[in-house]
């Protein structure tokens, strides 16, 4: 029963943390800015909540898992309110957005 | 950042948070990693965030600079202050044991005030040189 | 002096503070939790001083409890976006179609204004950069992520949440 | 094993973040790349197990030193302006420092090796007597508050100088726009 | 499994500080430092169960709050010039 646990949680972490790489190679390959924020996003969101809920899986429920849960809700309150405080001010600063660049 | 509203909303409930996070680590700095130092830095951190959010001038209005200066100058009045007190009581300098009939428990109460003077020491240096920075 | 509304307010954030208190702590002596006592005492304060807390919105105790019925919507939602955003990253072609559309919120609280534009931003493919009274400027990856948004699903279910009574 | 690893990795990353820092024209991206370096610094302290002062790395690093930069940046400016020039007498200094400092390492005892003085003239009796003298769970507190109290009492007083440095520097006198004096003028 | 985990974030780390160096416009620089911070918190809470001591987590606590001030104060920065601005000297309209 724990074993399963360890695999399952082994799972989510080794995918978060492949996750987290894939956003960072969207990171170099999208075009412009603004879509490079998309791809980040992708870490802020899948590769946290991924890694987090397998090490809260692995640890079992303690107060542990409870402080793994908050660091996530804060990372998931406060990269977003950067992410558009950034693309907000990218947009003031002049800086243009590529759009339909090479339509799908 | 006025014109920010996800911002104000958003620094509207991180701060109380922030702020309650750093009294956790300055009171928990005996059982786990931290103490008043980091403590101080973190308290400090949540006023900079109100300040650069809502401006220099609101944080006047929650904290005034003279305010700020006399406790800094108080974080170490009571430092020296838990040390002369051992002094008083019949031990040296910042001996924290004669501070109460049990050694061990007046070695954790030296402890706490003095950390609590690093902190409002530390705290109140961070936000004054905040407003030396920031102009308004 | 104190209204009702005030009231409410200042003891939410108490309680909240408290029970945040509680779940860091892990030490429950009787000095380190009146140590905690008087600290959330002291941040309620501070907050107040510093007029953090929203009294102009007519809201109730604890207005995150409504919204986390909403919260397990979104990380599936969330999920759904990611696994677009990868294949489109992974591609070797790289097939996305940049583009910029304005929607409508149909929120009335600033929170939950600031609940949906964090939600927008918080789908990968779509992030939402200006928000002005009702309008939502966004900036989306594709096609998809805007037909999302346009077909309103999630809008909905964000002014749900509001309106939902706890 | 796996952690010897993970902190050489941790310090390659270091040194080419210094490297970049020290390449940088524009200080407001160097000012950016120092949050990196003291992010990776605070990660490799908590890989030697220094946990307090990777905490303390955290919380000045990340927020407050940034913030110091940028008010720093406001009163100078963004772009470094003196050329870059290599002076010959500067770099042999330097690589006779180097030089020394690298003939110096050889005296140095081992990594986590028990039988060095440090380990073994004060940090047995603190480790020993800590739990009974002191009865604080964490080590590094009861050294820092009380067996070395002066030490910290001295710190919170340079902190406190530093302060005072800072306004008797910057903090007062300045005039707003309006052309009138400081609330600060207390 | 989790020394997969460690040495993967590893690798993202130092594509972060590649992106990081490489890039054109102050706001990449930013988004760079953004996820490095993330990268950060995750490679700090992983760390502390390799090593069986989850107290480390106070730290990625700690970055998790704090991160996100340093990215503010840079915009804020980048925006007007200075830090301290507030809404009594401009005229923005308060939405």
């Amino acid at each position: 029963m724990s074993n399963a646990i360890t695999i399952i949680s082994g799972v989510f972490i080794i995918t978060g943390a492949l996750a987290i790489i894939i956003g960072l190679i969207g990171v170099f390959r999208m075009p412009d800015f603004y879509t490079k924020l998309h791809a980040a996003s992708v870490i802020d969101t899948m590769g946290t909540m991924l890694i987090i809920v397998g090490l809260m899986l692995y640890s079992g429920f303690n107060l542990v898992s409870v402080k793994l849960l908050l660091i996530m809700i804060f990372i998931l309150i406060t990269t977003p309110t950067a992410a558009h405080a950034l693309a907000k001010s990218a947009l003031h600063g002049g800086l243009e957005p590529v759009l339909n660049k090479n339509k799908s | 950042m006025e014109h920010h509203l996800v911002l104000r909303v958003v620094a509207r409930l991180l701060i109380p948070l922030i702020m309650l996070f750093a009294l956790y680590v300055q009171f928990h700095g005996d059982y786990g990693p931290g103490g008043g130092f980091q403590a101080g830095v973190i308290f400090a951190a949540a006023f900079i965030l109100y300040g650069i959010i809502y401006g220099v001038d609101s944080l006047r209005e929650v904290v005034h600079p003279g305010v700020v200066r006399s406790l800094a100058a108080f974080g170490v009045l009571l430092y020296a202050g838990v040390g002369v007190t051992g002094m008083l009581m019949g031990g040296e300098f910042l001996n924290y044991s004669v501070l109460s009939t049990d050694p061990v428990a007046g070695q954790h109460l030296g402890i706490l005030l003095i950390e609590a003077g690093v902190g409002i020491t530390v705290a109140s240096t961070m936000i004054i040189l905040f407003y030396a920075f920031a102009r308004p | 002096m104190l209204d009702r509304n005030k009231c409410y307010h200042i003891a939410s954030l108490f309680i909240s503070l408290a029970i945040l208190w509680l779940l860091l702590s892990g030490h429950y002596t009787l000095l380190i939790t009146s140590l905690g006592l008087l600290s959330v005492l002291f941040v309620t304060l501070i907050s107040l001083r510093m007029n953090l807390l929203p009294f102009d919105q007519p809201e109730t105790f604890f207005r995150f409890m409504k919204y986390i019925p909403y919260g397990f919507w979104l990380v599936l939602e969330i999920l759904k976006s990611n696994i677009d955003v990868c294949k489109r990253i992974l591609n070797p072609r790289l097939p996305i179609s940049p583009r910029w559309v304005t929607i409508k919120a149909s929120q009335n609280s600033e929170f939950a204004k600031i609940v949906y534009a964090n939600s927008i931003t918080l789908t990968p493919g779509t992030i939402s950069i200006d928000v002005e009274d009702e309008n939502i400027d966004v900036h989306a990856l594709s096609d998809i992520g805007v037909e999302g948004l346009e077909a309103g699903d999630m809008d909905k279910k964000v002014s749900q949440a509001e309106q939902a009574y706890v | 094993m796996t952690v010897t690893i993970i902190n050489i990795i941790l310090l390659c990353l270091l040194v080419i973040a210094a490297t970049a820092v020290n390449q940088q024209r524009n200080l407001f991206a160097a000012t950016m790349l120092t949050g990196i370096y003291s992010l990776i610094s605070a990660s490799l302290f908590v890989c030697l197990d220094a946990v307090d002062v990777a905490f303390t790395e955290a919380a000045v690093g990340a927020g407050i030193a940034t913030i110091l930069f940028l008010g720093t940046l406001a009163l100078t400016g963004f772009e470094e302006k003196t050329e870059v020039k290599i002076s010959v007498p500067g770099l042999i200094i330097v690589l006779i420092t180097g030089g020394l400092l690298m003939y110096g390492i050889q005296d140095i005892p081992e990594f986590g090796n028990p039988d060095t003085p440090v380990q073994t003239y004060l940090a047995g009796k603190y480790i020993g007597e800590s739990a009974t003298e002191i009865g604080v769970p964490n080590l590094v507190t009861s050294v820092l508050a009380s067996y070395r109290g002066y030490d910290t009492f001295g710190e919170t007083t340079v902190i406190f100088t530093a302060g005072i440095g800072i306004l008797m520097l910057l903090g007062r006198g300045r005039k707003n726009k309006k052309g009138l004096l400081d609330e600060d003028e207390v | 499994m989790f020394e997969v985990a460690t040495y993967l974030i590893l690798f993202a780390m130092s594509l972060a500080l590649i992106s990081a160096i490489i890039g054109k416009t102050v706001y990449e620089k930013i988004l760079a430092v953004n996820i490095f911070g993330t990268v950060t918190v995750l490679f700090i809470a992983l760390f502390g169960f390799l090593t069986e001591r989850p107290e480390f987590l106070d730290i990625a606590l700690v970055y998790a709050l704090i991160n996100f001030i340093a990215t503010i104060a840079i915009l804020k920065f980048f925006e007007y010039g200075d830090m301290g601005r507030s809404s009594h000297i401009n005229d923005e309209a308060d939405i």
